[in-house]
């Protein structure tokens, strides 16, 4: 096996993630491609821990799936004010930043 | 006494931060244990100093002394914790941390409004962090940290206890400084690049005569950018009369009697030593800004309505003053630099505080308005005569000092500038004497001499009180005894000066 | 006590911080300890004067073209002269005897005393005092003169607003002057200078509430500030040709060595020129020393007499080796210090015939009298110079007491309208101030006739014969106007309010004091005694080669007939009405036939001018008329041109452009932030998508180029 | 050695098809389910690189936890459950060219630097306990934070979604 098609197949996840990020307008399908990207970075770690010979990758892998849960929890405490507050998740209509 | 030696600066630097920390544990109501603690703080760290002063070296003035060596700070980029002090910097010390008592003795009991000792107290200390952390860094990443630390406080002083025109002054301050700085630390990470991975300033005068003499240029260039904007020269200037008008008095002392050393500092300490061929190019548009900073703030003295605005102006000329000193290269010049610098600290600190209280009783600065100060007030009127003669260098005190060795030895800068330029530039300082003279003199008299106008005529204006007579009495005495025996001065700085020069004489000597 | 010198500054020092401090509480306001201090500084000078002259006179200085001791400067030859003895066989060969009669005599050693005051740039520079005849002399006659001016004072100044102030600022007058000619180097002399420049300003100003006095005292601040520009450069670049010293007799020595070059060497003595010209009052930058009679009279006492404007001539005298090198004194051709010594002398005098206020026409023959003394040093008569400096000091002092114990007793200062008469009510101050004009007319055997008579010796002597025509119309002129004012002021009727009186001892005991001096001290350099010219001689002048001439019975003669023809010129106008009164009369009226005539202050105008004859009126209203509007009017001009400029500058360049250009930078900062402000929608994932963009673009930009 | 290729293939294969319904199905709930499968592949991508124990914890907090939470947050917001055309704003097309960029860029890099790097094949396999003791030993501290980030995060989120 090469390392690369690890890599590459991570990219591809990060790239549509980060498609998904930006064209999605729903928040919960926006965490949900943060989740796609996490992932991509949880199979780079892994894979270059194998191709290094340590652990030390799937230890950082831990670490991001226990973040990743803590990130869900939050963003979709987060998207449920939001819903609360505007009665809709849409996020064309979260424009605060306006200047 | 090895402690000592190690700890001495480190104390120095870093004993206000824990009169900061206490103070934030202090309620905002308690105004009088907020003061003592205020003053207890500077009063211990000026303790320090006296025992650096004590513990100094003297026939060593020219070598880094309580230089515990080199503590990795940040290892990435190789900067380390390096502090040491010198006879250029050792002055400049002691003149930050007196000064700093100074000041909040006289804030005693007035501080302007919008009140508030605690904050203001703890921005005072925060500035005495920074100045002393100037003089005494030895990195120049540290230097730098040091440097722009003074602009928070400073920035909040004037903005939030300012004139009417705070916010513009204020912006104008920050913006115009962090300008410079920027260009600046552009010039540090040049150096750290081209001369060997450090930012270590005794390593760097030793290996930075390496760097090609165009990328020289082109590093000094942006030192000077950085040092020049915080002097100020002309024409990078026109914060400083808006940043001294809208500041409150204490601000503005401290403006003037200490941070525009900072950016002579920079010229003696870094820029120059580190890069003498670049210095001897630079040397003459330096000269000429000075010179014409000389004639240009006199000038702008002489139109001013306000009197601190004029004082701030005319920080602008005797600045120019200095830098000629510097801009000559030669140990007399640079001799006279220092001592302009520290007179100007004291003489100028003192004209502000004057210019404060004066505010303070009549509630107006407008030379207009002003007249007879002599009559009401004898003795401020008399302590602003002084502190007038002082500033337009009288021989006898201290002022002096700076103005005429700088004169004196733009008749031969040193080897390599060109000595016909230097001479027109020592007859143009010359006439700024007198403009100096004239400037002073005028105010003198629009606010001293004469009767009290109308408006003024039957209010009681009470004279010279406690905590001024404490906080200018030693300022009064330094002026005096510093202008008899300037021995005191130039017996510490020679030597470290010429280490400055020789550095440079090793590149345009004969 | 010579070698202990530096006490006579330190007393008038200490006098004025003691009054500044504890004068008020004092039961004499301040005026005990000032006259005790002074006097103590004076008796201290009178011993130093005895030992000066006791002092034998056994140093023999290596001549002036001696190549290399002159260089190494006075203290290697000081300290080689005990061996002084094997300097006799040192081959006079250097000296040229074309120079005439002059041969090297053995002089006193000058007591030199020094410390290091400070180092800078690895040189020591020194502070001490030298003690030359020339010092000596200069510190007797301040301290006495500054004593009786003092005492003086205790009475005149007695109900002053600001007595106590009065007196420490007199006391740091005093002290500014004789640090200056005590001084061994020129950085402590331009302290003295400075000092006495402040305490003019103090003192002229001294009643500052009313504006006419603080602008009097700014106007002698700044000009003779101006001046200093000159000495500050001459100095700079004395300390550096003279090789890193400030040392006045080593720079005198390096300046006659000729191992500096000619162009260095007459910048620095016209720079030092520039410096003497605003602080002596020399003709163009005279105008401050009338103004500067806005301050209480025993103040312009001191100033003309003893301190300040003779500053000036002592800087010349001083570092004389630099001027007579610098502009070839000793060639005979017309020099620049000369020259204005020259005008100076007309102008003053001619200004001096105008003026109805009393202490304005002392104070424009102090000009006149100055001018006498530049010139003569100009001329290369240095004896002669310093010696009327002397003389004046004592009789200028006479007179200007003299005039303050009149308006003591008139309460004005105008001969025409306040004075008169006073002859008989005033018997002591009509005589000392008698005595006082007659010295400086220069009537043989008072002091002024002596002096005088040098000066003119030496512009003849010299090869100076415009200058001995100048001497010798100053000289009449000045005869003339003196008659004109002791007439004015003593005799007629009494024109003014209320009843004069004699003054009292305080005042009348320091006028026949400074009487008898001005009797006897013209004797102390008569021919035939010539004690001062022995006990002023010094190494630079020595080395100089200064000429001495003879004195010339006829010169004599011919100065004496000028002076008194003055009197007698001005007595028969005057007294006797003769004259001038009816050539006017007649010329105006067939020229013109103008009524003016009775206009009586019109033509007391027109009489006065005649007074100097004919055609010399206009010019002396031109004279003045330039003094007004040129001179006063360029000063003024370039004020009000500055302030245009600093206007200008600060309106247009600061407020407009320069600071313009800043608050540009943060306009077009907010152009374009409105500008971008389109893009900033507020919603995030715009924003995101940017970033990633910009990133892909950085990054693409990395692997494509790198 | 093939036959890790043959499955490395199938599993990609599926997931990328996965992940790109995920961002692009126009019914919510399915694409929560369709991350499923992509977490699973993610799992399954572990095994294959013989991490077992991080390929457990991926289906048991990702697939057990994670996803039901999204399928939770769907229902209280009451999400349109089936198909609605408004899911996407109107920058997809920023957004396309901005993503495939950059996996051209990324492509362009990984194949630049590991175009041809082979995993050992003859790697030791990874134990578990050594994980354990890598976690508990090196980065006690690390983990310890987590924990409190985690409980951070805990709160957090009751606080916001708290209502009151």
């Amino acid at each position: 096996m090469y390392l690369n098609q690890f890599l590459l197949l991570a990219a591809f996840l990060f790239c549509v993630g980060v498609y998904g990020v930006l064209a999605r307008k729903n928040g919960v399908l926006v965490l949900m491609s943060v989740e796609l990207i996490l992932n991509a970075v949880n199979v780079n770690l892994v894979a270059f821990g194998a191709f290094h010979n340590t652990v030390v990758g799937q230890v950082f892998a831990l670490f991001v799936i226990a973040i990743a849960a803590a990130e869900v929890g939050v963003g979709l405490a987060i998207v449920l004010l939001i819903y609360r507050n505007k009665q809709s998740i849409d996020l064309s209509e979260v424009d605060l930043m306006k200047g | 006494m090895d402690w000592f030696d190690s700890w001495a600066l480190t104390l120095a630097t870093f004993l206000p931060v824990v009169g900061i920390v206490v103070l934030a544990f202090v309620p905002r109501a308690q105004e009088q244990l907020i003061k003592t603690v205020a003053l207890v703080t500077t009063i211990v760290t000026a303790a320090v100093g006296v025992g650096i002063l004590l513990n100094f070296d003297y026939g060593a003035k020219g070598v880094l002394q309580f230089d515990p060596g080199k503590k990795t700070w940040i290892d990435a980029i190789g900067s380390n914790y390096h502090v040491g002090i010198d006879g250029i910097s050792l002055p400049l010390l002691v003149l930050s941390m007196f000064i700093s008592i100074l000041c909040v003795i006289y804030s005693w009991d007035h501080f302007p409004e919008p009140h508030n000792p605690k904050a203001f107290l703890m921005l005072m200390l925060v500035l005495e962090v920074g100045m002393n952390g100037t003089f005494v860094a030895q990195d120049l990443i540290l230097f730098f940290v040091f440097f722009e630390l003074v602009l928070l406080p400073m920035y909040f002083m004037i903005g939030v206890w300012g004139g009417p025109n705070r916010q513009y002054a204020s912006i104008k301050f920050f913006l115009f400084t962090l300008f410079g700085s920027a260009l600046m630390i552009l010039g540090f990470l040049a150096l750290f690049f081209k001369a060997g991975n450090t930012f270590d300033i005794p390593t760097l005068i030793e290996q930075a005569g390496n760097i090609p003499h165009n990328t020289q240029l082109w590093i000094f260039g942006g030192l000077f950018m950085g040092f020049a904007i915080k002097v100020p020269m002309f024409p990078f200037h026109t914060w400083l009369p808006d940043a001294h008008t809208e500041a409150p008095t204490v601000g503005s002392v401290i403006l003037a009697a200490v941070l525009l050393k900072l950016g002579t500092y920079g010229f003696i300490r870094i820029a120059i030593p580190i890069l003498p061929e670049a210095a001897i190019t630079w040397a003459p548009i330096i000269g000429g800004l000075a010179v014409v900073g000389i004639i240009y703030g006199a000038l702008g003295c002489l139109a001013q309505k306000d009197m601190k605005r004029l004082i701030a102006f005319s920080s602008v000329a005797h600045m120019g003053f200095v830098m000629l000193g510097i801009a000559t290269l030669t140990d007399f010049g640079i001799n006279a630099a220092v001592f302009g610098m520290v007179a100007h600290g004291l003489i100028t600190g003192m004209l502000f505080f004057c210019a404060g209280s004066i505010q303070e009783r009549f509630g107006t600065r407008e030379l207009a308005r002003l007249g007879g100060l002599l009559v009401q007030a004898p003795k401020l009127g008399w302590i602003l005569g002084f502190c007038a003669m002082a500033s337009l260098g009288l021989p006898g005190l201290a002022g002096f000092w700076g103005e005429f060795p700088a004169i004196l030895s733009a008749y031969q800068p040193a080897a390599g500038l060109s000595e016909p330029l230097f001479r027109f530039y020592m007859v143009v300082a010359s006439v700024g004497t007198v403009f100096a003279a004239g400037y002073l003199l005028w105010m003198y008299q629009r606010t001293a001499f004469g009767t009290p106008k109308e408006e003024f005529a039957k209010e009681h204006i009470h004279d010279v009180h406690g905590p001024e007579w404490l906080a200018w009495a030693p300022m009064l005495a330094l002026i005096f005894v510093l202008g008899v025996y300037p021995r005191f001065l130039f017996g510490v700085t020679d030597e470290a000066v010429q280490t400055v020069t020789a550095a440079f004489r090793a590149v345009g000597g004969p | 006590m010579l070698r202990n010198a530096f006490l006579i500054p330190l007393l008038p020092v200490i006098s004025f911080a003691l009054i500044l401090f504890f004068g008020k509480r004092l039961p004499g306001k301040g005026h005990e300890i000032g006259v005790l201090f002074v006097g103590g500084a004076f008796v201290l000078s009178a011993i130093c004067a005895a030992q000066w002259i006791s002092r034998p006179a056994d140093y023999l200085p290596p001549t002036g073209h001696a190549e290399a001791a002159a260089v190494e400067g006075a203290h290697a030859a000081e300290q080689a002269s005990t061996e002084a003895a094997t300097d006799e066989e040192h081959p006079a060969d250097g000296e040229p005897a074309a120079e005439g009669e002059h041969e090297v005599e053995p002089i006193r050693k000058a007591e030199v005393r020094e410390v290091v005051w400070f180092e800078t740039g690895g040189v020591e520079i020194k502070a001490g005092t030298r003690m030359d005849g020339l010092s000596v002399m200069l510190v007797f006659v301040v301290s006495m003169i500054s004593l009786l001016v003092h005492i003086f004072s205790t009475n005149y100044m007695h109900d002053d607003r600001r007595y106590t102030h009065f007196f420490a600022a007199l006391s740091l007058f005093t002290a500014g002057m004789l640090v200056m000619v005590t001084s061994s180097n020129t950085l402590q002399l331009l302290f003295g200078w400075e000092m006495m420049g402040l305490c003019s300003f103090m003192l002229i100003g001294h009643w500052w509430e009313e504006k006419n006095n603080s602008d009097a005292a700014l106007k002698a601040f700044f000009t003779t500030r101006t001046g200093d520009i000159g000495l500050l450069v001459g100095i700079s670049i004395l300390f550096f040709a003279a090789g890193h010293t400030f040392d006045t007799e080593t720079i005198n020595q390096t300046a006659l060595s000729g191992t500096i070059s000619s162009g260095v060497l007459v910048a620095a003595a016209a720079a030092l020129l520039c410096a003497v010209v605003g602080k002596s009052a020399q003709f163009p930058l005279h105008t401050w020393l009338p103004d500067a009679m806005a301050g209480p009279t025993p103040v312009s006492a001191l100033i003309h007499a003893a301190t300040m404007v003779v500053a000036g001539v002592y800087l010349i005298a001083r570092l004389y080796g630099v001027f007579w090198a610098g502009f070839h004194i000793g060639d005979g051709g017309i020099n620049p210090v000369a020259l204005i010594g020259g005008v100076t002398v007309i102008i003053a005098a001619l200004l001096a015939f105008v003026q109805n206020d009393i202490k304005k026409v002392l104070a424009y023959s102090t000009v006149s009298q100055l001018g006498y003394m530049v010139m003569a040093l100009g001329v290369g008569a240095w004896t002669a110079g310093i010696f009327h400096l002397f003389t004046h000091a004592f009789f200028k002092g006479l007179l200007f007491l003299g005039a303050g114990s009149v308006s003591h007793s008139v309460h004005s200062f105008d001969m025409k309208k306040g004075m008169g008469g006073l002859k008989k009510t005033m018997p002591v101050t009509f005589w000392t101030f008698l005595i006082g004009s007659v010295a400086l007319a220069g009537v043989p055997p008072l002091a002024g006739f002596w002096s005088k008579d040098e000066i003119l010796v030496g512009a003849s002597g010299n090869g100076y014969p415009i200058f001995l025509v100048i001497g010798l119309i100053g000289a009449f002129m000045t005869a003339c106007y003196m008659t004109r004012c002791v007439y004015l002021t003593f005799f007629g009727e009494f024109r003014g309010h209320g009843h004069p009186h004699e003054s009292p001892k305080a005042i009348t005991g320091p006028l026949v004091v400074l009487a008898g001096f001005s009797i006897l001290a013209g004797f102390l350099n008569a021919p035939g005694i010539e004690l001062f010219s022995k006990w002023t001689e010094n190494t630079t002048v020595l080395a100089a080669g200064v000429a001495h001439h003879e004195f010339s019975i006829g010169l004599a003669v011919v100065g004496t007939l000028m002076g008194v023809l003055g009197i007698a010129t001005g007595f028969a106008y005057y007294v006797r009405n003769l004259g001038p009164h009816r050539l006017t009369q007649r010329n105006q009226a067939a020229l013109t036939g103008y009524k003016i005539l009775e206009n009586k202050y019109y033509l007391d105008r027109l009489y006065t001018d005649m007074v100097v004859g004919g055609l010399k009126g206009p010019v002396a209203r031109a004279t003045y008329w330039v003094n007004q509007n040129i001179i006063d009017g360029v000063l003024n001009g370039t004020a009000a041109v500055s302030k245009a400029v600093a206007n200008f500058t600060y309106s247009v360049l600061d407020q407009k452009l320069v600071d313009g250009l800043v608050n540009g930078a943060g306009a077009g900062a907010e152009e374009g932030g409105s500008a971008l402000r389109v893009l900033q929608t507020g919603r995030v994932q715009q924003y995101a998508a940017f970033l990633f963009g910009a990133v892909v673009l950085m990054g693409g930009a990395l692997v494509l180029f790198v | 050695m093939l036959a890790q290729n043959v499955i490395f293939g199938a599993i990609a294969l599926a997931m990328a098809a996965a992940a790109l319904r995920v961002v692009t199905t126009k019914n919510i709930v399915h694409a929560a389910l369709y991350l499923v499968v992509v977490l699973a592949g993610v799992a399954a991508l572990y095994i294959l690189l013989a991490a077992e124990f991080t390929a457990v914890v991926q289906v048991l907090v990702y697939i057990g936890a994670i996803v039901v939470l999204f399928l939770f947050g769907i229902m209280l917001t009451r999400a349109p459950i089936g198909i609605t055309s408004d899911l996407d704003n109107n920058q997809r097309g920023l957004a396309l060219v901005v993503s495939l960029f950059l996996f051209g860029v990324l492509g362009a890099v990984l194949n630049d630097a590991y175009g041809s790097t082979k995993l050992a094949s003859d790697n030791v396999i990874q134990k578990s306990a050594d994980v354990g003791n890598s976690i508990f030993q090196d980065y006690v501290i690390p983990f310890e934070v987590i924990s409190i980030l985690l409980l951070a995060a805990l709160i957090g989120a009751v606080v916001i979604a708290r209502r009151d």
